[in-house]
């Protein structure tokens, strides 16, 4: 047992170690919390680095599998070094630059669309204390930052000079406000159950174990599934990923406002792509699958963070599933489906919740918010799924 | 080198943190010249958009955490895309800055109503006692009080600029439509 | 009245069994690694023409007798040939350059079906990548010959054909040989006795001079 | 580091504003200017709140709040007229607009 807590406590143990040692030579105390602060934005930002890394090969080769094939296995042992090679590539390929673009703007674009990447890592809840930033509004802090992306996103697509990368630019605009909503309002709902818009707070909130086994997750309630769904359906258009990957839509659209960027650049893109996904697949554990939690009451002796980033690592691993699935939306059944489906949808989970939170949290409680979450959901979904309604194909001919 | 330390050291640390809010504060007035100055409409916007983002941040330093956030949220992410856009959909003819915004003696009558009027608020500031109150401890503005007071004191306030916000969005919305033509 | 969404749902299992079953048996990963794994090609398959030799020495063993009908048949004219001559001048049934051009080359095989010598076969070999664009693509007659074994080893049924074929032809010819060498014989004895039964009955006719 | 300076950045930049709405001539960039003015209120605002004796009451937080809000409606209602307005007279230049001149 004595290694678990040790391992639990290890990051937090070896910083004060190293800080402790500074002290010993006389650094004075704000120094210290300058040092100390760059320690953890250094491993912050070096363990999603890693993970963006490792998740541009995993990728592949999940993808390769479900397509019955091997994915790449050639460069390191299971094709593991393979981002290395990547990386290496990203940075001797020519970064060319388009003569009329707007040369500022164009090469600005990456590094307005990674700092929100990186700024977003502050505020989630790593384990047990280990939070970069303790704000008491982190939630709020990690949408108004998301934000930024969108301008990033015009930049680029103005900065390229190119008509594709204007419309993909729009595009994605349009699809990142109109998802946005939709993401807010599932994050506010558990914000509002939990009482405070604090990460912390709400993983603490989590940490209960009904009936001895069953732990207190949002994710396990009916409103709080039918918000984590919306939230992580809001994830993937807010991220550019899978079915929502329209502005990169290679049919039509080239590669939308990535389209003049080569190069190290392309890879910041890249990079920003990922970083970003994790977080929001961060923020998603955090507020639905009980963030650095354990799932039974005796697995807390495996130390926390194990919890959180194996938790980030399950949600990634469903985004790439989805990916492999599902294909890209319509510009216009994108638009419906946000403002015609998912807000509505959000305002029954928040109802919902509001509902199960009053009738006292009891089973009552839980059929009362089912009921108001499920019965929208069908009448919606068949409004919806009626008029696409697919029937089985009839082969005119072949019969 | 030792003394040296001690010096360092005995600066006033707390004193001179309270003056970092004027770094972000600089920057604001930077980008907001450039958003006023810039010939190029594009990047006039970006700059505005930089400005926001500063004045955020200086709301931050100032302790209003939710404001900035707020600020951040709304005029980051929506008001300024709204201009962007707006610039694209209207096309201007000097999108690449053919005519300087200052041609002709047009501005110069702006510029120096401006002048007088910025000499007038200096005038005002630097002169009333209750303006050299010096800074007191950073007062904390927990989100939870916001949220009561919002809620309890603020509650008709609020569901008025709920249904002025709404009455904005469809009003915007039918503005701008394409009038289908019959 | 189905559930929304199921259809999503049913996609998402197809493709979590595809990938559990990649893991579970093998055989659902046809993907081959290409240089350890070689493909397996059909019999017939061929890449680009080479010159067949018996016995051990290319050039002695050489079937081609520079015919030049390949050089005339190719559509892309991708083969080229001069026939050798020996010191005195005298055409020898035997090409001193040969050469094919593999980049021009359609592996059409029209060359193997008009050669009456049997003497140029497809080879099978398909890594002939190089680095310069002219030089190494033009195979001269030193890279093209390859011993009958080897075409038996790539084209087995088709070179037994061929050989029977050449047999069938060898034993043809030394038949006619052995026949007109028989009916020549016959024909020197008939000629011998009559000359014996007139020279039993008149004197030894007059020498006849045959100017050439 | 007292009040005065605070107030002293915000009337700078509400004078920016006001300079930009004045002299601009396309309609986009008089309301950048508005923009920038509000956002010298709203800087005030939490200036006089960091300031005040009794930073509990938050009054300064919540007025800065609610005109965010309001600015922002504003910002859209604008926008959304600024279009109609370039739609009907094909060019955003303030000074084209003036049908209704006598």
């Amino acid at each position: 047992m004595k290694f678990f807590d040790l391992l639990e406590t290890a990051p937090s143990d070896l910083l004060k170690w190293f800080v402790n040692l500074l002290a010993g030579y006389g650094v004075p105390a704000w120094l210290l919390a300058v040092i100390s602060a760059v320690i953890i934005i250094g491993t912050v930002i070096g363990v999603f680095l890693g993970l963006f890394a490792l998740c541009s090969v995993m990728e592949r080769k999940i993808l390769a599998r479900v397509q019955n094939r091997y994915g790449p296995n050639r460069v390191g042992p299971f094709g593991l070094f393979q981002p290395v090679a990547d990386g290496i590539k990203m940075i001797t390929k020519e970064d060319l630059v388009p003569r009329s673009a707007d040369k500022i703007v164009h090469f600005l674009a990456p590094v307005v669309m990674m700092i929100p990447a990186l700024m977003v890592l502050a505020i989630l809840p790593y384990g047990r204390g280990m939070v970069p930033a303790e704000l008491d509004a982190g939630i709020l802090y990690f949408f108004a930052v998301g934000a930024g992306t969108e301008v990033a996103v015009f930049m680029a697509g103005w900065g390229s000079n190119n008509k594709y990368s204007v419309m993909g630019a729009m595009r994605a605009i349009a699809q990142m406000v109109s998802y946005e909503l939709p993401l807010i309002i599932s994050a506010v709902v558990v914000a509002m159950i939990a009482g405070s818009l604090s990460p912390a707070a709400i993983v603490e909130a989590q940490g209960t174990f009904a009936f001895g086994f069953i732990p207190g997750w949002y994710v396990l309630t009916p409103w709080g599934f039918v918000a984590c769904i919306l939230f992580y359906i809001a994830a993937l258009a807010e991220s550019n990923r899978s079915p929502f990957d329209l502005p990169e839509g290679e049919s039509e659209l080239v590669a939308g406002h990535l389209t003049e960027y080569s190069g190290f650049k392309y890879a910041t893109f890249f990079m920003a792509e990922y970083v970003g996904m994790f977080a929001i697949c961060g923020l998603l554990v955090t507020l639905f699958l009980g963030g650095w939690q354990a799932p039974l009451p005796f697995l807390t002796i495996v130390p926390s963070w194990c919890w959180f980033f194996g938790k980030v690592a399950f949600v990634a691993f469903t985004m790439i599933w989805v990916r492999a699935t599902l294909p890209r939306l319509r510009i216009d059944h994108l638009m419906t489906f946000a403002w015609k489906f998912m807000l509505p949808m959000s305002f029954a989970a928040f109802l919902a919740a509001a509902a199960w939170h009053y009738a006292g949290r009891g089973p009552l409680a839980w059929a009362l918010s089912a009921v108001i979450v499920g019965v929208p959901y069908f009448i919606l979904g068949n409004h919806f799924t009626a008029k696409f309604a697919v029937s089985n194909r009839r082969y005119q001919f072949s019969e | 080198m030792n003394d040296l330390l001690q010096k360092f050291n005995a600066l006033p640390w707390d004193a001179i943190g309270q003056w970092l809010v004027l770094l972000p504060a600089g920057v604001m007035l930077l980008a907001a010249a450039g958003a006023v100055a810039l010939r190029n409409l594009i990047h006039a916007a970006l700059c505005l958009t930089l400005s926001f983002i500063a004045l955020g941040i200086v709301f931050i330093a100032l302790g209003a955490e939710f404001v900035g956030f707020v600020q951040l949220l709304v005029y980051v992410g929506a008001v300024a895309m709204l201009i962007v856009f707006a610039i694209l959909l209207t096309r201007p003819s000097d999108l690449a800055g053919a005519m300087s915004p200052f041609a002709g003696f047009g501005p110069v009558g702006g510029i120096l109503t401006g002048a007088a009027l910025l000499i007038a608020l200096l005038a005002f500031i630097f002169s009333s006692p209750a303006a050299k109150t010096p800074m007191p401890s950073m007062p904390v503005a927990p989100v939870a009080q916001i949220g009561n007071l919002l809620m309890l004191d603020f509650v008709v306030p609020l569901q008025a600029v709920g249904v002025l916000l709404t009455a904005a969005l469809i009003g915007a919305a039918v503005l701008a439509m394409e009038d289908k033509k019959p | 009245m189905n559930i929304p969404g199921s259809g999503i749902v049913k996609g998402m299992v197809v493709t979590a069994r595809n990938m559990l079953g990649s893991y579970v048996d093998k055989e659902r990963l046809t993907t081959e690694q290409y240089p350890e794994e070689r493909p397996k090609l059909p019999e017939n398959s061929r890449s680009f023409p080479f010159l067949v030799y018996d016995g051990s020495d290319p050039e002695a063993g050489m079937r081609c007798v520079s015919c030049k009908i390949c050089e005339k048949e190719c559509p892309p004219q991708c083969i080229y040939i001069v026939q050798d001559r020996d010191a005195a001048g005298k055409a020898l049934k035997r090409p001193k350059v040969f050469d094919i051009d593999i980049a021009v080359c359609m592996s059409c095989q029209i060359c193997v079906e008009v050669c009456p010598f049997e003497s140029i076969r497809m080879d099978t070999a398909y890594e002939l990548s190089s680095y310069d664009r002219f030089g190494s693509l033009v195979l001269d007659k030193s890279a093209l010959l390859k011993s009958n074994e080897y075409y038996h080893s790539i084209h087995p049924t088709e070179a037994a054909e061929t050989d029977g074929r050449i047999e069938a032809d060898r034993l043809k010819k030394e038949a006619a040989a052995a026949a007109k060498a028989a009916a020549a014989k016959k024909a020197a004895e008939e000629k011998a006795a009559k000359a014996a039964a007139e020279a039993a009955t008149a004197p030894e006719p007059p020498k006849t001079e045959v100017q050439a | 580091m007292t009040l005065q300076i605070l107030l002293a950045v915000s009337a700078v930049l509400f004078t920016f504003g006001l300079v930009a709405a004045l002299t601009r001539r396309n309609s986009i960039m008089v309301l950048v200017g508005i923009e920038l003015m509000m956002g010298a209120a709203n800087l005030n605002f939490i200036a006089f709140w960091r300031f005040s004796a009794d930073p509990q009451a938050l009054t300064g937080v919540m007025f800065a709040i609610f005109s965010i809000a309001v600015a922002a409606a504003e910002a859209a209602v604008g926008l959304a007229i600024i279009i109609l307005v370039h739609r009907r007279i094909r060019s955003s230049n303030v000074d084209d607009a003036e049908q209704l001149k006598g």
